[in-house]
Formats: structure tokens, sequence, C-alpha cells
């Protein structure tokens, strides 16, 4: 049996394991513990393997577990006795980056700045380890930052409400609903040139501006969808391999009949994501790249890249990054399109290329030296391998073919809202493995 | 301790921080007071600096209009109360005035900060609040909370004012918040209570509350409501069916928590179900999300990755064709690359791009990643007959790199090799005898020795080899010492010539005589008493074809196990695959 | 343009994350090498300044290295200086580009300005190899006779460095380090003396030639003690603290093993013990150094006595340090007086629970040498509750410590066995494998406790169950398999035993539990499995149960364990007469001989049987 | 014999380090975190001395910064801390009130100083006075060397 207590206690760490603060819930964990951690995660990071850090770690001398999560800088720490739901600790923790993240802009710094703020948070995101409230923007209309509070705020009705999300009485001129379709291409390639994974993620972000409490209705043209409400699956319809939607979502209302109907959060979220298989799509961009080391102190590349879309449509914002040897001296370069950099903090080329057509074929060379006296094994930075990377947009483009066909807003008051849509494909996590010849 | 002179070396002045405090804490300023008491606070809380002697001071600041001012010193006391017990009553008044608060949040606040506060005087306090605290849900659902706290401190406490059935009671409330702090409060006392049932029953009647709360919930409280499902017997096919019909819609929620309990109840139910064809397609539904969860945030990605590991033991079909999900990105952090190796499952079709990729990762920089590789290769020969001969020239082309670490941990992987495929692949023992001399790991030294044991007729200098081994052996560890026995018998029951027999006669005298370990010495002795009473039948003994090792080599826990940890999907126990009295510690009621 | 050095810091110590800072190094480094790769010897200095910040900083730079080498080869001193220190910095003798800078030091050795010298000295004397070494020798040496009192100081340090990397260039500087032996410069005296010092550890027979100058460095501690106030060497009142503590510890050398030498050094050392003034840190550095070194040569009792008292006022101290100090010294003279130590037992004992891990790891040592036939019962009880307490890190230690000492003094044999299960059982994880082997030893050599131990084993082992049981189930594995006759057997019951009743059934039953138990590591059941198999012998009637216990480890994966459980298996389908002579009880152990083995037939058999 | 010498700060900064015997970067890393962590966490009132691996870490606090030397078995724990006064009295008189600042932007002369006092792994010069004139002159000979007042190796010029 579970017990869904699940945080005894909360530590935040900086990047050099320093505590900067800490709240004890249950009072059950040593304070020795957290000392027993940090010695721990230091003791790995010196060994020849990192492997034995991991994000759910068990002490069985002083019979406790560690659950953490590191964003950035920070470590943050939960410590518990119990056997306790750690899917839902580690997503409570990524929960409590995005509350942080909506309060203060940077995080690292704004911890011991905003010490105040925060244990006001932690003693409504959590009670007695469970995990309570914990949507920004409705905690962020009753704990406000340095405010004086003459009058003792009021907890809004949100957070006791069913609709958790949403609060009443929201008032727009002017009733309108964006919807972006952002799908993601994340892919990686051997250095044989054979693809390894190819998967799609798309989101369906919503900004909605609307008021009251609107009933939204959203179609696709999803296959299953059409084929649930008897509609004709002729034309494009596309299959999904998985959905998931935000929690204003109706979830026994979709498994019914495949309706996805909501009450909308204010502002900006992500309505739904989804998940397709593409590996029988070709990749939109191909990397291709050679090394050639003449000498032990000369390294040579050859980088080829080919656009593989249609040639009306455009890939924007194309930027490749090459990786190269920590110590590389004085680089040159040479290419056909786009501008190449040697960026050394990133130990890397970047290779950034504004705009450029489907169909086409660009080529880049570069080449450098290392200094003659090489680290010794145990002084040197580790010789990595890591592979090239791609970063790039498609605008009016999905590789799923989703297509929104119709955003319904009903409201008691009767408006009339427009929605507007939005089609662009990215890249994700796009890799091609390089066989780096050392 | 050093002369105080040396001081004035290096100095910055810094004097008396606690005393200008206590000044500043009753200015009549309220933001200086206010920042008074926020300094103590944090040198209490962030740098351990002890402040306790500034506890009466800010008790007193207790007693104020300011929300913020009031939480910090409830911090304060939260932080000390423990220490402090007789201090923590002086703020029992602040408690009890505040609890009777016209605004909910400062009623909830006070019931809160009393339930943290686990001073048996303090909690004596708290009864009369909590029964009032009813009224309003933001209050309620603090409240609901608190029962559990209260059970903590004193569950007699509890038993007395009949706060229990008033948590089943919650469990109606029209506010959904209320009804998931209920049930989280209720699996808290459920799990400490000594005879649960009698507590708190999961009757198919709460069963059914819970369901229907399932949709309004929070996704903290879908989770609570899952996990509480889990441990739920339904009563047969039918019951199964019903709890898993209301799980379904939950596989399509964006928080992983919720989807991962979803999965945990769906795979409990489905014990329950009859027809092996429902099974299969309900645990079709479950494949889409458990991939999707491999692209939530890495540590989400290793609690999925430990969970489908289990789940693909009672499930092998479940990713089948999903194999490429489990290949590894470059930055993928390594305990999720670790835990990636672990899970694929090769196949006949997909073996060809699955060594690729284990060929890929030995030539990562990380020791134990590597090493997971390599092993991952010799489960694929292990697994598919028809793969072993590939796997095994990928092992030798690893071999080849002379990477220390590589060459030692294919060795180990062959000798497993050999062993569930005897007398098939000798072919290449030349080839490992090359690295003889590079083995420094007990592991692989036994491996290779084994090797050479096993294979003694086949090895034309076996003899010489062992005897390579044999100048060393009061250094060796046990493993090597044992095996360098085992196989040195073996070469002299094959080759019975003049050399062998003096090898003999070597390890015997010196696993018996010169050594101190008495499980060496009792194994030499067997030996020695076989060799000089029956030769024919020591052959009979120490030679017999051995049972052929079992297809995996995870050590996959038997089945009984499995249920019992499937039954703890998403939990602490489903990451270390272990039950949960081996980890936590039991102390029934302190 | 590059930044200087002083902005580099800056702009470091702007960094507000580490992220952030490497990012700033990474582009600071890359400029560096482009800058390096123009040979501007311009900005040599200022980016050799700029890499040891960076490598102060944990950064790579390998790449600057051959920078330092071009520095020190130029003509300048401020290069040189520069040079120098990131050569000292940058590299060490790992690297092979200290090779190409031998001839460049060698040139400077010669050079007419001293502090050149002095550069090419310390460096030498921080990092030379001992190729370099045994390059520079004749030079140093020689300069150890420099009229500079600068450079004689330095050479004789440098020295030590040589002399530890090649030993055998000891002889070349004996001769000029005795004569320095007599230098009136403060720095070149206490220079010479660590010298000496270093060439009496490296060869003993180097304290001869020392020896004769015992009256002369007598007079000058003398002289250095009584010539009244100098400030230049001054602390708290204490005429150069530093020199003294070194000559005592020559003294300590010199005087060790040789009657005369020792005699000429008493009025000095007792001089020293009764007038220093322990009032400060200074003060009792020396008087501490006296102690050891009375402690050390071949002094009078008289003397002894002083020493001894001092340590007991030192334990008496309020200062941590000097209770320290005590502690630790009290523990080498333990061996040659104990009865003076044993009076401060109960101090002592105090200190092991100190709240300072210092101490309490010193005086946990002490307590280990204080150890003897008359108070190891009271001292292995203390010990033993500390076991459960003490720091992780102490406990393997401890748990060595404590059979050690229960093997050299336990006053019974039952008392042994007793406290070795109590240390098995509190120690679980911590007892090392000798301890273990060592009780079965132990058990083996004592056929009177045999019935006993095993049952006391059974006991404890079956009360403690999960990881740190393990090293306690292998040791009753064995026992109860090896003397399973004996340990059900009443009548071997020892008379205030307390009355419990182990049956066959109960012993095969508690084994076949841990073949069982998947967390087991195989180690402990390979034990376990020869045990079961002894006992299908000790007890015929359970013979049907041993073979299933242990089939089940018939298919393991573990390779001892597999063949182990397969050939018994084998055996016992020959029935009685094959496992009876095979299983029979084992030889008792012999005292491990070192002889080489001589040529035993296989007829011998080791049992008789 | 002392193997190393460690500056850092409350925070854990390393100021100075200097090692007389091989480490590599990444050992020198680990010891670091060790050495630091071990000694930062202790309490005031203690004892000066830790012990760590087969060496003794003997160190001294001065306001912010910490001062250790990582000794063998065989030193005098109390004399050497006496050392470690002696050279943060040598840097006060040096810099003049030394400061943290000080040590952080001129550590290479922090090091020439440390280079006067100890070569070796042992001590070179007990006369503070002595050892001030020493470097001051060194410095000078290299502002005398940029000035053109002497030759570049030190030599004066010859007046006419």
């Amino acid at each position: 049996m579970t017990s869904p207590a699940v945080c005894s206690v909360l530590h935040i760490l900086d990047g050099n394991m320093k505590k900067l603060l800490s709240r004890d819930w249950r009072g059950d964990i040593s304070p020795a513990c957290i000392d027993r951690f940090v010695a721990r995660v230091w003791q790995t990071l010196y060994a020849e393997s990192e492997s034995e850090l991991k994000p759910v770690m068990y002490d069985s001398d002083a019979e406790v577990s560690y659950v953490y999560i590191t964003h950035n800088n920070l470590y943050l720490l939960a410590i518990t006795k119990s056997n306790c739901n750690a899917a839902a600790l580690l997503t409570f923790l990524h929960r409590l980056v995005d509350i942080f993240r909506h309060y203060f802009k940077t995080l690292e710094e704004s911890i011991r700045d905003n010490f105040v703020i925060i244990y006001e948070l932690l003693d409504e995101v959590m009670d007695n380890g469970y995990p309570q409230f914990t949507e920004a923007k409705i905690l962020s209309e009753f704990i406000t930052v340095g405010a004086h509070q003459l009058i003792a705020p009021k907890a809004p009705m949100a957070v006791t409400n069913a609709v958790s999300w949403r609060s009443e009485g929201i008032r727009y001129q002017k009733n309108e609903v964006f919807l972006d379709v952002v799908e993601s291409l994340n892919i990686v390639v051997n250095a044989a040139g054979q693809v390894v994974n190819s998967e799609t993620f798309g989101a369906l972000r919503l900004r909605a501006y609307l008021s009251g409490m609107p009933e939204c209705k959203l179609g696709l043209n999803d296959k299953i969808m059409l084929h649930a409400q008897n509609r004709s699956t002729k034309g494009k319809s596309v299959e999904l391999d998985d959905i998931k939607f935000h929690q204003c979502v109706r979830l026994a209302r979709f498994e019914n009949d495949r309706t996805i109907s909501f009450i909308p959060p204010d502002g900006h979220f992500d309505l739904m994501n989804y998940r397709i298989s593409t590996a029988n799509v070709k990749p939109l961009i191909w990397i291709e790249a050679s090394v050639n080391r003449p000498s032990r102190s000369r390294v040579e590349y050859v980088v080829k890249v080919r656009t593989h879309f249609k040639s009306r449509l455009q890939a924007t914002g194309v930027e490749i990054k090459l990786p190269v040897s920590s110590d590389a001296t004085s680089p040159e370069v040479n290419t056909g399109l786009g501008s190449v950099a040697y960026v050394p903090e990133q130990e890397a080329m970047l290779w950034k290329i504004k705009s450029v057509q489907g169909g086409k074929e660009i080529m880049m060379r570069a080449k450098f030296s290392l200094p003659s006296v090489s680290a010794l094994e145990d002084d040197g930075p580790v010789q990595k391998k890591p592979p090239i990377t791609c970063k790039f947009e498609i605008p009016y483009y999905t590789v799923s073919g989703v297509q929104v066909r119709y955003l319904k807003v009903l409201e008691r008051s009767g408006y009339q809202a427009l929605p507007w849509v939005r089609y662009i494909t990215k890249s994700g996590n796009y890799e091609f493995r390089l066989d780096h010849g050392y | 301790m050093t002369s105080r002179s040396d001081a004035r070396y290096f100095t910055s002045q810094k004097k008396g921080e606690v005393a200008e405090w206590r000044d500043e804490i009753h200015d009549p300023d309220r933001d200086k007071r206010k920042n008074a008491v926020k300094k103590a606070v944090i040198a209490a809380m962030t740098v351990g600096k002890d402040v306790s002697m500034l506890f009466t001071d800010v008790v007193n600041c207790g007693q104020t209009d300011s929300v913020e001012l009031k939480k910090l010193v409830y911090l304060y006391l939260i932080n000390y109360a423990k220490t402090q017990p007789d201090l923590a009553i002086l703020a029992v008044n602040t408690f009890v005035k505040d609890s009777q608060d016209p605004n909910p949040l400062i009623r909830a606040l006070a019931v809160r900060t009393m339930g943290c506060i686990r001073v048996s005087k303090i909690i004596e306090y708290l009864c009369d609040p909590l029964h009032k605290a009813l009224l309003d849900p933001y209050v309620r659902k603090t409240a609901a909370i608190c029962v559990a706290k209260l059970y903590d401190a004193g569950p007699e406490m509890v038993t007395e004012h009949g706060f229990v059935d008033h948590l089943r009671e919650l469990l109606d409330d029209s506010n959904p918040m209320v009804v998931a702090n209920s049930v989280a409060a209720l699996a808290e006392i459920r799990e400490k209570s000594c005879s649960p049932d009698s507590t708190v029953g999961l009757d198919s009647k709460v069963v059914h509350k819970l369901l229907a709360a399932l949709n309004e919930c929070t996704e903290w409280g879908q989770v609570f409501i899952l996990d509480t499902l889990s441990s739920y017997v339904s009563q047969g096919d039918q019951g199964a069916e019903r709890v898993i019909e209301r799980v379904l819609p939950r596989l399509q929620h964006a928080n992983c928590a919720v989807v991962l309990s979803a999965v945990k109840v769906i795979v409990v139910q489905l014990e329950d179900l009859r027809d092996p064809a429902r099974v299969q397609q309900l645990v079709r539904k479950l494949a889409p999300s458990l991939v999707t969860l491999l692209s939530a945030e890495a540590e989400i990605q290793y609690v999925a990755l430990r969970n489908i590991n289990l789940i693909i033991q009672k499930y092998p079909d479940i990713l089948k064709s999903e194999v490429k999900v489990f290949f590894c990105k470059y930055n993928d952090p390594i305990f999720v690359k670790q835990e990636k190796i672990e899970t694929i499952l090769a196949t006949e079709r997909n073996i060809d791009q699955v060594l690729l990729e284990f060929k890929e990762y030995s030539k990562e920089v990380d020791v134990e990643f590597v090493k997971k590789a390599v092993q991952a290769i010799g489960r694929c020969a292990i697994s598919i007959e028809q793969a072993a001969e590939r796997c095994i020239s990928v092992l030798l082309e690893l071999i080849e790199t002379k990477v220390n670490y590589v060459v030692q941990e294919s060795i180990v992987v062959i000798k497993h090799i050999f062993r569930r495929y005897p007398n098939q692949y000798e072919g290449i023992i030349e080839c490992l005898c090359d690295s003889l001399d590079t083995l420094d790991e007990p592991e692989a030294k036994s491996s290779m020795i084994w090797i050479i044991g096993e294979y003694a007729e086949r090895i034309d200098n076996a003899e010489e080899l062992l005897e390579a081994f044999l100048d060393t052996f009061l250094e060796e560890t046990p493993e090597v010492q044992l095996q360098l026995l085992t196989s040195t018998v073996k070469l002299f029951l094959k080759k019975p010539a003049t050399g062998p027999q003096i090898l003999i006669q070597n390890v015997l005298h010196q696993a018996t005589i010169e050594t101190d370990n008495p499980d060496l010495r009792d194994r030499a002795f067997v030996y020695w008493r076989l060799l000089s009473s029956d030769p024919e039948s020591a052959k009979d003994v120490v030679l017999a074809m051995k049972p052929t090792i079992r297809d995996d080599l995870t050590n996959s826990p038997q089945t009984e196990l499995l249920q019992g940890f499937l039954r703890q999907l998403s939990t602490l126990s489903s990451i270390y695959h272990k039950l949960p009295p081996l980890f936590v510690p039991h102390d029934p009621l302190r | 343009m590059s930044m200087r050095l002083r902005e580099l810091i800056r702009a470091v110590r702007q960094c507000k994350t580490t992220a952030e800072e490497r990012a700033l190094i990474a582009k600071q480094s890359a400029a560096i090498r482009n800058s390096l790769k123009d040979q501007d010897a311009a900005y040599r200095h200022r980016n050799v300044a700029k890499l040891m910040f960076m490598h102060m900083l944990g950064y790579p730079t390998h790449f600057g290295q051959m920078e330092c080498v071009k520095l020190i080869a130029a003509v300048g001193f401020p290069e040189k200086r520069i040079g120098y220190l990131g050569l000292m910095i940058l590299l060490d003798e790992r690297q092979e580009v200290t090779m190409l800078v031998t001839n460049s030091i060698k040139n400077d050795l010669g050079h007419k300005n001293h502090f050149i010298v002095g550069l090419g000295l310390c460096a030498l004397g921080n990092i030379c190899t001992a190729e370099m070494a045994r390059d520079v020798a004749p030079e140093v040496a020689a300069l150890l006779a420099s009229k500079n009192s600068y450079i004689r100081k330095k050479a004789a340090l440098c020295a030590i460095r040589v002399v530890k990397k090649v030993p055998e260039l000891a002889e070349g500087f004996l001769e000029n380090a005795s004569a320095l032996l007599a230098d009136r410069h403060h720095g070149v005296l206490l220079c010479a003396v660590t010298l000496a010092l270093q060439l009496c550890y490296v060869d003993a027979n180097h304290a001869t030639t020392f020896r004769k100058h015992v009256p002369i460095l007598v007079r000058i501690l003398k002289s250095l003690i009584h010539s009244g106030y100098s400030a230049e060497h001054d602390v708290g009142g204490h005429a150069d603290p530093f020199l003294q503590v070194k000559m005592l510890r020559l003294f300590r050398v010199l005087g060790a093993g040789d009657a005369e030498a020792s005699d000429a050094m008493s009025d000095i050392l007792a001089n020293v013990a009764s007038n220093t003034d322990g009032s400060k840190n200074a003060g009792n550095a020396i008087l501490y150094e006296a102690v050891e070194s009375i402690m050390g040569v071949e002094s009078v009792g008289g003397l002894r006595v002083l020493a001894i008292n001092i340590l007991g006022r030192f334990l008496a101290n309020k200062d941590n340090n000097i209770r320290y100090v005590a502690l630790n010294t009290l523990a080498k003279v333990v061996a040659v007086d104990t009865q003076a130590v044993q009076r401060h037992r109960h101090t002592i004992v105090e200190c092991v629970k100190d709240s300072d891990v210092t101490i309490r790891r010193s005086a946990l040592q002490l307590v280990y040498n204080l150890v003897n036939e008359n108070n190891i019962v009271t001292l292995a009880k203390e010990l033993l509750d500390y076991l459960t307490v003490a720091d992780l890190e102490f406990k393997a230690d401890l748990c060595r410590r404590i059979a050690e000492l229960v093997a050299r003094f336990a006053p019974s044999k039952r008392w042994h066995v007793d406290t070795l299960v109590e240390l098995m059982s509190k120690g679980g994880a911590h007892v090392a494998d000798e301890e273990c082997r060592a009780f079965a030893h132990l058990v083996s050599a004592t056929p009177e406790l045999q019935g006993y131990a095993g049952r006391a084993l059974y006991k404890a082992s079956f009360e403690m169950r999960g990881e740190s049981g393990w090293k306690l189930a292998a040791v009753a594995a064995w026992v109860v398999g090896e003397y399973g006759d004996a340990v059900v057997s009443r009548s071997n019951r020892l008379e205030d035993e307390e009355g419990f009743v182990a049956s066959p059934k109960d012993l095969v039953s508690l084994l076949e539990s841990i073949v069982l138990d998947a967390a087991v590591p195989h180690a402990v059941k390979q034990v376990v499995v020869t045990a079961l198999a002894k006992l299908s012998v000790r007890f015929p009637s359970e013979a049907s149960d041993v073979k299933r216990a242990v089939s089940h480890a018939t298919d393991s994966l573990n390779l001892e364990l597999q063949q182990r459980s397969c050939e018994f298996i084998k055996i016992f389908e020959r029935g009685p007469s094959l496992t009876g002579p095979l299983l029979e009880r084992m030889p008792a152990f012999e005292v491990k001989s070192s002889s080489a083995y001589s040529g035993i037939g296989i007829e011998g058999g080791g049992g008789k049987g | 014999m002392i193997h190393f010498a460690l500056l850092f700060s409350r925070q854990g900064k390393v100021r100075l380090s200097k090692y007389y015997k091989p480490y590599s970067q990444k050992e020198r890393a680990k010891l670091v975190k060790e050495v630091t962590s071990q000694i930062l966490s202790r309490p005031s009132k203690l004892c000066n001395v830790v012990e760590h691996r087969n060496l003794k870490l003997i160190y001294k606090r001065y306001a912010s910064l910490y001062f250790t030397l990582a000794v063998d078995d065989e030193e005098n724990e109390l004399i050497v801390l006496e050392m470690i006064q002696h050279y943060v009295e040598i840097l006060d008189r040096y810099f003049g009130n030394v400061c943290e600042l000080d040590l952080i932007f001129n550590f290479h002369k922090a090091y020439y100083l440390l280079d006067e006092v100890f070569v070796a792994g042992e001590l070179q010069e007990t006369s503070k006075k002595l050892i001030a004139r020493l470097v001051s002159e060194q410095d000078a000979l290299v502002e005398a060397a940029k000035m053109g007042t002497v030759e570049q190796d030190g030599t004066p010029l010859q007046y006419p």
C-alpha cells in the first residue's frame, strides 16, 4: 500500500550544493541527512562514473530516500521516509520550478532575495507532505511579491472550486483565442547515416482572452475522432499515437465520444500534446559530416546539409552546431551560405543560416589546429563525443498534417469569440552522431 | 584553539547581530519589525544559526494583522517548537485566536501550523478548532490533512473524537480539494493503523465514491485517489472491469503522475480479468502512454523506465514494436541511458539495429554505462540464439579496442554465452587468451579461468596458462581462488599427465595449508578426497553437464515478487525493485 | 583585444553561476590559444599569469605549458620570475614538458644574480623529477657551499628533493651538509638540519657522520635559548621555535640507539623540557618535540618521568590541540611505560566520546594500545558499546581492533567466543572476512565449545536477517555445517547455558531459507551449500531435505555456486559410500607456514579417509 | 613534510594552492572539495587538526579565510600551526593590513612570498623581516628591468 505522504522535507541547494532554503513538513528527518546527500553527490562527481547518481536514491544508514531534480544550477531535494509516490513527488518538484519561474525571472539568485514569498508559497503548495495547490496563476492572485497588505487577502474561489485553474469574473473587451499548432521533430541519426529514431511531438498552444466562464469545444481532423463522431473520413485525417490533455479538458467525455471540451484557464497554456512516430518520414533537414585528421595537431571537417521539403517552404533560423575539441585553436571556415563562428564556450562551431529553401544542398568546410602539448589523461577534460545538432523552424507546415476543424466558444453572455490558428514545425532534439576519428 | 590575537588578520567587523535584531523586533515601526523577524527566521532556517533566545520576542509579534508577519512568526515557531516545547506553549493563545479569525486564510494557517508543531501540549488545543474548522472549504481542506497530523501525534485522540468518520463523510464533500485531502489523510491513517480495515475500510461503496470523485478532482487529488484504488481488491471480473473503465480516461491526463498511477490501477485490476483477449486489448492501450512518459523530464523518465522494466517482464509484448524509443540521445542523463539499455528488448527482427546501438554506447565515456552496454550485448546473445554469433563478433571487436574495462566486461559476458551455448563458440578462445595479462578484475579473471578449465582439452597451453595464475594464488580474491581450484581439477581430470599432476598438488596444497579461508579449504579437501578415493567418479562429479542457465541475466524477480512490484508502480518500491518492508523503517506508531 | 589579468579576475568574480564562469574561461582560453599561436612575446607574461589563475580555478591549461618554458629561457629577471612560477603551478613532475627546462635551470644555477639562482633552486626543490635530479645534483651540492646565505638555504632544501627522488645521490651531499650545521644564519641552519634529517632517513648510516656534530649542535641550541631576546626570530617569547623544534628532532634521530650521543644531549633536553614556558602554542610545540625526543633517545629514567609528566599536563589541558598531541604521544609511549599511561585511563576513555572526531580517533587509537589482559573485559565491553554509535568510517577498523585485542588477551575461550559473536552481530557488514575466518579457526581449535558456538551463532543468525546479517550468516553456516552433530547434542551443553534446543531440521531449514533468499550474496550461499552437504552426512535423516535445498542453486548464474551445488547433487546420488568420506569433519587448521610446499602426493587426501 | 598548502574562503573558494607532491587536476579538485568541506563543517571550538586519508590537515581560521597545511604523520602539529601564523604575518607585513582582496588580485605575489617561506615542502626561513626584504628586492628588480635601469638579467647598468 502506498502512503500519500510524499515529502518530509524540501531543500533547495545552489550549484555548489550549499543550502539556500529548506522547509520541513513532517519533522521526521535527521538534519544530518542533507550533508549525507551532498557528500554522496560529490563522491560520484569525481568517480569514473556518474551512474550512481540517480534522481531517487536510498540511504540505508539513515533509512531515508532522496528524491531530487536539478534545474539550471539548483537542486530541489525532497527527503522522505515512506514508500511515497515518486512520480508524483518528482512532478511536484518540477511544478515548483514552474511556479518559481512564474514569480521570478531568473531562479538561482532569486531564491535568497525572495525568501519570505517562497516560504509562503511552500506553505500553500504542500501540506503535511501532500501536494496541494500548484496553479501558479491562481497562486499569484493571493500570494504577491512585496505588497503591503493592510487588509488580509482572501483565498480566491478558484482554490477550492471544481474549476481550480480559472477565476471568475474575468472580462475582456474583445474576446479572442489564438491557437498555435507547434510540432517539434526529434531525430537521432547514427554515424553510418541510419535513422535511429524519429518522432514528432505536437502541442496545441492556446492563448485565451475570453470573458466569464466560457465553454469551448475543439475539433481536429483526428481519424478516430471523426470516426467516433460519425463524420466522413474523406479528406485528410491523421492518426495520433498518444494524446495528453491539460487538466481543464473533460477526459471522461473525450473517452466517450472523442469530444475535446473544456473551460480554459486565462492566458496561455498547452491544451493538448500529442505524439506520432515519424520513422517513415524523410528527415526535413539532413546533415552529413566527415572528419579528417591529417596530423596529430590538425583537424578538418566537411559538412553537407540538404533540405528535404517542398521548395515553396523555407526553413528559418537554421543553426547547425558542429562539436570540436575543447582546446581547438584558430579555426578557419569556408561556407557557401550563412556564417560560421567558433564558440569556445560551447566547444563548437556554430553555422547560422537565416533561411533556406526546400530541396537545396549546401556545404561548409572547417579546419583548426590542436596544441602541441596535450593534457595528461587525468588532467584534461574527458573526451566526449557529442553529435552534430541542428535547430530550425518551418512556418505554415506540420509534419503530421494535423488540422483544426473548429474551435467553438460558448458563454452565458453569448459573445462571439474569434479563433486564430497558426501552424509551425520546429526542430526538437535533432542530432546526427559523428565519427570524431579518435 | 588559537590565541585570540590572531583574529586581527583578515578581519571584517561583525558583532551582536542578534542583539540588534531584538531591538528591531520591538521597534514601533512595523516594517522594521517585520524585517527583523525575517532576518531572524532566515538566520535560523537557512544558516542554521541559533536564535532561540529571541523566542518570546518573536512570538509576541504574532499578534498582528499583517499576514506576512504572522506567517514569518509561524515559520519561526515550526522551526523551534520541537526543541523548545515549553516555549511553544506561549504561542497557544495566538493559535487559538487565529483559529477563530473571520478570514479563512488565517484560520487555515493556524490549523495547518498547529498540526506541524508536533508538541503534545499544542496538539491538545487542536481538536477544538478542528471541529469548528469545517465551515469554509478552504479551512476544511486544511483540517482534513490536520487529522492525519493529529493521528501521527496521538492516534487515540483521533479515535476519541471520531475524526476518522468525519474524514469518511468528507469523501462526499462538494469541494474537490476537500475530497482529495480526505483521501490522502485516510490513506496515511490506514497505512499507520494496526488494523487498517476496521478503521478505514476500502469497500465497494467507498470505491464507488472515489471513482465518482475522480472526474472532478484536482490533479493531485486524482493521484491520491488512484493510489488508494490500487490497493483495492475488486470483486471479480466485473468489479475490475468497472474500475478500469473509469480509470482509463486518466491516461490522457497531462500530469505524468496521474498517468502512472492510472497505469498502476489498471495493471493491478488486470489480474482479476478472466478474458485474455480483453487483457491484451487493455495492455495495448497502456503502451502509448508509457512511451509518452519517455518525453517527460529526465527524472520522470527514470521512474517511467524503472516501471516499464517491471511491466514488460509481465507483458513482454507490450512495447515490442517500440524499441526505438529506448535508444539513447546524447543529452540523456546517465541514469536515463542506463535504464534505457536495461529496457531494450531485442528481437530477431531488430537485433542488428540494437547491436549497432550497443556498440555505439560502448564507446561512451562513463565507465559503468559502457559496462552496461557490453552486458546488454550478452543479454541479446543469450535470449536470441540466432543472434549469438553476431553478438560474439561485436564483443570480439570490442576486445580489440584494448580498452581495459571493456575487455574485462566482454570476457565476463562471453563466459555467460559459453554457458548458455556449450561447445559452440570455442573457436574464439584463442583471441580471449591474448588479453589474459590485462585482466585485473576478479570477475573477469575468474571467468577466463573458468573458460580455460572448461575447454582445457581444446587449449593446447591450458596448463601453462593456469600455472601463471597459480604463482599469485594467495593474493587472489576467494572468487578467483575457487575458480582456479576447480579449473585445475578439471584440467587434471581431462589431461591426467605429469604437468597437471604437479599443478593439482600445488593448488591443493596452497588451498588447504596456505590459506585461512575455511570455505576454500573445505572445497579443496573435498576435491582432494574425491580424487584420491575414486578418480572415475571424480570425473562424473566434476565434469558433469550443468543445467543451462536461464534466459535472462537480469536476475528478474520471481512471479510472486514481480506481482508485488507491479502493485507498487510509481512508488519508491518500484524504483528500488525492493518491497517496502526492506527500506521503510517500521516504527508501529512510534 | 586580450584582457588584462585584473580584468579577468574581476570578470570571473562577477560571474553569478558556474556555467557563466565556465563560458567566460572557455572564451578567454580560446583567446589565449590564439595569442600563443602568434608567438607574441609581449603578451607571454600576461598569458601565463592568466593561465595560473585559471588553473587555480581548476580549468585545463595544458596548451600554455610551453610558454613557461619559453619565459624561463628568456634573459630578463621579470620573465624568468613569472616563468618559474608558472612552471611550478601549471606543471608538475608528471609532464614531459618539464624535461625541456632542465638545461635552462642548469644555466640559471650558475647565474651571477643570486635571485635567478634562487628561482632555479626553488623550482627544482618543488617539482624536479628523478632524471632532472641526477642532472643537477653536482651543481646543487656545490651551491651548498655558496657564499650567499640565500643560495645556501635554498640549495639545502633543494637537495632534500634530489635525495628523495634519487636516494643514491645522498653520498654527494654529506660533506657540504655537515659543514652547514655550524652555519650562523638561522635560515641556513634550519635548512641544514632539515637536510641532515633527510639524509639520515635515506640511510641510517649517515647518522654516524652527523653524530660528530652533536656537541656543536648542543652548543648552538643552548646559546639560542640563552642568548636573550632577538626580535627577528622571536615567537611569543621563544627564540626561533621552528629551529628549536627541528634541532630537537635531529637530536632524536642521532640519539636513538647511541648511548654516547644521547648522553651528550641529555642536559639540553632536560633543560628545554623543564624551562620552556607552556602558556603559548609555540612553547608547547617545543615541549611536545622535546618529549618525543626524550622518549626516542637512550635517555635515563629521570628524564622519562619528566616527559611523561608533561604529557599528563597536556592531557589535562583545556586546549584541544594540546590534548590531541598528548593522546597521540601517549599512544606511542604506552609500550614503554604502560603504568604511567594507565593512570589516565579514565580521561582517555572519556575522550573516545569527545565531540571532536579528531580527538575521538586519537583516543580510540590510544585505547587500543592500552588494552592488556587485566582490563580486556571492561575495555572490550566499552568498545563493543561504542561500536553501535561510532562514526561509520571508524567501524571497520574498530571491528578489526576488537577482534585483534580479544584474540590477544581473552581470559577464557568461552568469553572469546561470546565476544566475537557479539562483535559479528553488532559490527554487521563492517566485520572483515579475516575476522570471520579467525573465528572459524578458533572454533576449530576448541572442540569443547564447538556445540556451544554453533548454538550461539544459530540463534544470532536467526534473529539477524537482512544485509547486516550476511557476514554472520556465512560464519554460522560454516560452524553449523562442520559441527552440526555437536550443535544439536545436549551432552556438551555448558553449565549456565540457557535452555535452547535446535533440531537437525531447524538447522537445515535455516540454511535452506538463505539459499532461497534472492538478496543474499553468492559468496554466502556458497558456504551455505557446502554446509548443507555436510549436514546430509551429520544427519542422514535430513538427506532428502538437504538435497532439495542444494538443488535450488543448480541453475544459478553464479559459476561457483552452480558448480558446487551440481557436484554435491552428483555426490549425493552415489550415496553414503561417497558422501561419508568426502564430507566427514575437516582436518583442524594448521599454523600457516610460509615454507614452499613439498611434494604432497594425491594419496595424502588430507583427511585420512 | 608539507604535501600541499591550501588557502580558501568561508565559501569554499580557493585563494591559493600549492602542491609539493604530484596530484592530477582531478585529484586536486577532489582534494579541494573534501578538504574544504571537512574543515568548513567543523565548529570553531574543536582542535585545529583533522585527519584526511593518511595526511593531517592543520588549519587555522583568520576571519573569513582558512589556511591549511597538509602534512604527513611525522610532523609536529603545534609547530605547523606556528608556520601558518608565520606566513600570515608575512602576508600582513607585505600587503600592509592584508585583506582577502589583496590575495585575489595579487595571487602571484602571495605565491612569491610562499616560495620564500617553503621549498620542497619544508620551512625555509624564520625571519619575517628578511623575507620582506628579499621579496621587495626582487620586486624592485622587476621594476628596474621595466624602467631600463638595470640589465635585463638584473645587473646594474654601468654609469659612465
